[in-house]
């Protein structure tokens, strides 16, 4: 358990990379792109985690109460902000490409940009 | 509705340790499993899909880490708007690509 | 290169990558041992000097506001980047004199869904109100709510009633309130400024009790401005890559 | 007083927002509202920051945002930790914003509204990205300034290549900003901080372990690709190729510079003290620097459409200011700093003259343009000057940032560098010469016209309407001007020690940590190593006459091979020198990628073995 998370935030990360470049059609390669970023939230979520610890929110319980980090999570929730405002323009970019050259693949995409 | 006990966080007080750390390992491990499958599932719209469940599991995770918040918003993000915008430019891409 | 050199270059690169990483990774503390100071720092502080119950809220709205700031913006810009990307196949359909805007033909829903998405339309925008005006007491705040309220509408838009889709969210006014989100958080900020504050600083009063919904200051106000903002800008985002669809779909008949 | 510091990011970000939502509402006269209040917005910027480069003049600024001051070294709020570096280059930013905008009145025919709050916010995410002295924070901006140049390369869809690069551009780049992120993560598990100064105390006291090393290694990936050094430059040709022109000047001006500012602000806000073993991260810096100045300048020469040729050209520079960074000297800063000013003034002109010659003649390939650009002979005499500036001609400001960076690193035994700038200047500045001469003076052998030569020259049309009869005002003096100040400023007389006192503070770890955490004045800011005196030596003038001479040689040799039978094949584009490297730049993205994970290794792997 003492590093298990972070070995799999490598093995999310080196999954998503091999995605990216194996990848045959722009929006699997999206796709794979938001897996990269997802690394990013286990990492940030794992290393502010506190064995035993209650999410940082004192409505209901008292405020010395052991709690996991906030920051890392606010972190997070911008990462999770950024990530859906990148997938949605690399997602136009890949529909107005689709109708210019008629194919989603990369390696095509070059031999007919000219 | 607006009773904010309904939305209660997870506590140490109701998953002791050792229950907590069983279930944060299987969390992990289908969170690493279902990222390979979005990766390695190659046919487009069954990969949204398998993105919107892969979505669901990390907010799981987020949920076993104690980040309430952003198991929100995983959820309404990568579970939900995401796969949907995907779908949605999917649905324009096949049209034309038939 | 060809995919398959590609390929055993990138996996040896992978693997050399991966050891690095994993290298860095076991320097950490471990799991479960936050060695803070920072978020502890946070958290003895923060239910004091804020009023706001929900840390997380108060992290982003206060004490790292101004990285909040830039997050809406990206937003922003993204939606306007988008409208830019697909602004061409929009004025090609203008200009196309066959094919009037109005005539939009959708793939017909069962009235088994669109009973089911209206009904749930209402519960859903109280839902994402909700959570966009309690940012500063439990789990929520203005990214949730407001993705929750453009679910709302495209709940309308799943029921099959694209006209009223587009009646309920002409893309100039959401084009404004997405603005006027984005700069409402930029003009709180300002506004401190104006009264000799540093930028961002909470100039309201704080509530008398932690935890209430009228607690907090700054925080529930600018909660409510990303609320706004990300409501409005996932509106456009869907309505973007919407109009694109119904697009094709009239050029295919 | 301090309060202008946040202005400089917010002012522009409210302007864009409100051009959005006012936008339905001007009307007809909208197009040169919306130009009027996006030139002043960007001026009113560039305003604010000689105000804040003025305060800052003796004394670094910290600002900290909502007034969350840290307690007992601890930072628990964002900062703008503010010196005359960061704020020169923030300036610079907003200076060429400026000269951009004012182009653009004329140069694009339709103008949607988006683009002038794009440019905004990219204006804004460049500040930003300047000032801020919190590590997550200097990723959020460096998202925002993302996000706005992806969707502004993308300005003109209906090109092909457009989308290409745009595409490659962002997903390159995110692949960059998302490793950057890990690395933020992970030096946060160590300290529980995000502030630099903070980060850097804790460190500071430890032996380097691997986490250290690899935090950084993963801090700075994103920033190289943004600064485009080999192996992690490729997408910048393509993206640079097909941006508008008004954008390729801000890109090859001041985003790729603003990536390479980025690596030392990580290194000397955060790490310098922690790694140690200076040696060989200058070794690993400098490797870098020259591998990609020379593929820079090879490919440069070779190449024969003009936005391209300015691309590789300015990868090669981004080469030259990394080496520069990375002799660690407060010499080589105070030069790299000087020499991205002087390189983005002239820069900024030629892509601006390029500019002119597209909107005139309708194409940007050389071998068609050949003795077309006649017609434009105030033109003409800008590119020629802003060329010879490229190629460090004295009195050009760009001679003496280079000869300090020289002059730096012969003081540490690396004379040998001297010899790769000299070489690289000569090929960038050869290669802009021979365009220069062959398009605006009609020298050299007419080439002989190809049927795909008159297919490429038809492609770059769009972006403007064809064949204007006038240069517009507008057009031809943000260019005259900047190329006016590149000239200029070499002469100011306290330029030299100014800088080079900038950048002793700027390399001053304790201190600017002592500065943000506990707001201690530090008068005397102590230099790690030996300070040489940055004035106008002979030397400096020298070498620059050498190069810009060279060039001058190069260009005729360029302009007449077809007489030197024995020249004449290193020179046709397709083959010579760099074929073999050619087939790296093969626009897929995928590759792209590939290089970027291996490169990555093998710089890991060798601050692996040389740290530990």
């Amino acid at each position: 358990m003492h590093i298990f998370p972070f070995v799999v935030v490598a093995w999310i990360l080196g999954v998503g990379l091999y995605g990216i470049v194996t990848s045959r059609h722009l929006v699997h390669q999206i796709v794979c792109l938001i897996v990269v970023q997802s690394s990013t939230y286990v990492l940030l979520l794992g290393v502010g985690y506190r064995t035993g610890a209650v999410a940082p929110y004192f409505f209901d319980v008292p405020v010395h109460t052991p709690a996991v980090d906030p920051v890392v999570q606010a972190l997070a929730l911008t990462d999770v902000v950024v990530e859906a405002a990148v997938t949605a323009l690399l997602l136009a970019l890949a529909v107005q490409a689709q109708k210019r050259f008629g194919t989603l693949d990369p390696q095509e995409l070059v031999q007919l940009k000219g | 509705m607006t009773d904010p006990h309904l939305l209660a966080v997870v506590t140490p007080y109701t998953i002791p340790v050792p229950l907590m750390d069983v279930l944060q390992v299987t969390v992990l491990v289908l969170v690493a499993a279902g990222a390979t499958a979005v990766v390695l599932v190659r046919d487009l719209p069954r990969q949204v899909i398998v993105l919107s469940g892969y979505g669901l599991l990390l907010a799981v995770l987020f949920l076993v880490f104690q980040a309430p918040d952003v198991t929100l918003s995983e959820l309404t993000i990568g579970a939900v708007a995401l796969p949907m915008l995907l779908l949605l430019a999917l649905a324009k891409i096949r049209r034309r690509e038939k | 290169m060809s995919p398959g050199q590609r390929r055993w270059v990138f996996l040896a690169g992978l693997a050399g990558l991966a050891a690095f990483y994993l290298w860095g990774l076991s320097g950490l503390p471990g799991f479960g041992n936050y060695p803070g100071p920072y978020g502890y720092i946070i958290n003895r502080i923060a239910v004091a000097q804020t009023n706001a119950t929900g840390v997380v809220s108060a992290v982003n709205f206060e004490y790292r506001g101004f990285d909040t700031v830039g997050e809406e913006f990206i937003l922003f810009i993204a939606v306007a980047g988008m409208a830019v990307v697909l602004r061409h196949l929009r004025s090609e359909r203008a200009r196309d004199p066959d094919k009037p805007g109005e005539d939009w033909s959708i793939p017909a829903a069962t009235d088994a869904v669109r009973l089911t998405a209206l009904l749930f339309t209402g519960p859903v925008i109280v839902l994402g109100w909700w959570l966009a005006s309690h940012a500063q007491t439990t789990p929520s705040g203005g990214f949730q709510g407001g993705v929750v309220l453009a679910t709302s509408l495209m709940l309308v838009y799943l029921a099959g009633e694209f006209l009223l889709f587009r009646r309920i969210s002409p893309a100039d006014v959401i084009d404004a309130v997405e603005a006027a989100g984005a700069a409402g958080f930029a003009a709180v900020g300002l506004t401190a400024v104006a009264l000799g504050l540093p930028y961002l600083k909470n100039f309201l009063g704080l509530g008398a009790v932690p935890g209430a919904v009228s607690s907090s200051g700054t925080i529930a106000l600018i909660s409510f401005f990303v609320g706004l903002e990300v409501a409005a800008a996932f509106t456009l985002i869907v309505g973007e890559l919407v109009e694109q669809t119904l697009l094709v779909q009239q050029g295919d008949q | 007083m301090d309060q202008l510091l946040p202005l400089a990011t917010v002012t522009p970000l409210l302007m864009a927002a409100m051009i959005a939502a006012l936008n339905p509402l001007l009307g007809r006269a909208r197009r040169r509202v919306l130009d009027g209040v996006a030139i002043l917005t960007s001026a009113a910027v560039a305003g604010l920051l000689i105000a804040i480069l003025i305060q800052v003049a003796h004394r670094d600024q910290v600002y900290w945002f909502a007034g969350f001051r840290p307690q007992r070294g601890i930072a628990i709020g964002i900062d703008y930790a503010v010196g005359p570096l960061n704020a020169g280059l923030a300036l610079l930013a907003a200076v060429l914003v400026t000269a951009s905008m004012i182009f653009s009145w004329r140069y694009f025919e339709r103008v949607g509204s988006y683009y002038h709050a794009l440019m905004l916010a990219f204006l804004a995410g460049m500040t930003g990205f300047c000032l801020t002295g919190d590590i997550f924070d200097l990723f959020v901006w460096f998202e925002l300034m993302g996000v706005a140049a992806y969707a502004l390369t993308a300005y003109r869809p209906e090109e092909r290549g457009s989308l290409q690069g745009a595409l490659n551009f962002a997903i390159t780049n995110s692949v960059g900003a998302y490793l950057s992120l890990s690395g933020v993560a992970l030096i946060y598990g160590r300290t529980g901080a995000l502030n630099m100064a903070q980060i850097s105390r804790h460190i500071a006291t430890h032996r380097p372990d691997g986490l250290v090393v690899v935090a950084f290694v993963l801090i700075i990936a994103g920033l190289l690709v943004k600064g485009a050094i080999v192996p992690f430059h490729f997408w910048l040709a393509d993206a640079h190729a097909v941006a508008p022109t008004p954008l390729c000047v801000l890109f090859s001006g001041v985003m790729v510079e603003l990536g390479l500012y980025g690596v030392a602000r990580v290194y000397w806000s955060m790490f310098g003290q922690a790694l140690g073993h200076r040696s060989t991260i200058t070794a690993a810096f400098v490797a870098l620097g020259v591998l990609t100045a020379v593929v820079g300048a090879l490919f440069c020469f070779r190449e024969r459409h003009l936005k391209r040729l300015l691309a590789f050209s300015t990868i090669s520079h981004a080469g030259m200011f990394l080496a520069g960074i990375g002799l660690l000297t407060p010499l080589g800063l105070a030069g790299t700093a000087v020499y991205v000013l002087g390189h983005a003034l002239v820069k900024a002109a030629l892509f601006l003259c390029v500019g002119i010659v597209l909107h005139r003649l309708g194409s940007v390939n050389e071998p068609w343009l050949h003795g077309r650009g006649r017609r434009l002979p105030v033109t003409g005499v800008v590119f020629t000057l802003a060329a010879f500036g490229l190629a460090d001609l004295p009195p050009f400001t760009t001679y003496l940032g280079k000869g300090w960076i020289e002059d730096s690193a012969a003081s540490q035994g690396m004379t040998w560098l001297t010899v790769v700038f000299i070489a690289c200047s000569v090929l960038v500045g050869g290669a802009v010469l021979r365009v220069a001469g062959g398009v605006f003076y009609g020298l050299g052998d007419p080439p002989s016209e190809t049927m795909e030569m008159a297919r490429e020259s038809s492609e770059e049309t769009s972006e403007t309407d064809e064949g204007k009869q006038r240069t517009p005002l507008s057009m031809i003096v943000p260019p005259a001007v900047l190329v006016a100040a590149a000239a200029v400023i070499g002469f100011l007389p306290r330029l030299g020690p100014a800088a080079e006192a900038a950048a002793i503070r700027f390399q001053d770890e304790p201190g600017s940590t002592a500065r943000v955490l506990f707001g201690t004045p530090v008068t005397h800011p102590a230099a790690l190593y030996p300070v040489q005196s940055a004035g106008i030596s002979t030397g400096d003038v020298l070498t620059g006459l050498g190069s810009a001479a060279g060039a001058v040689v190069l260009a005729c040799l360029a302009l007449y091979w077809r007489r030197l039978p024995l020249l004449c094949r290193g020179f046709e584009p397709g083959s010579g020198l760099v074929r073999p490297i050619e087939r790296f730049q093969s626009g897929v993205v995928n590759d792209y990628v590939t290089w970027i994970v291996v490169g990555l290794a093998c710089l890991g792997g060798a601050l692996a073995f040389g740290i530990r």
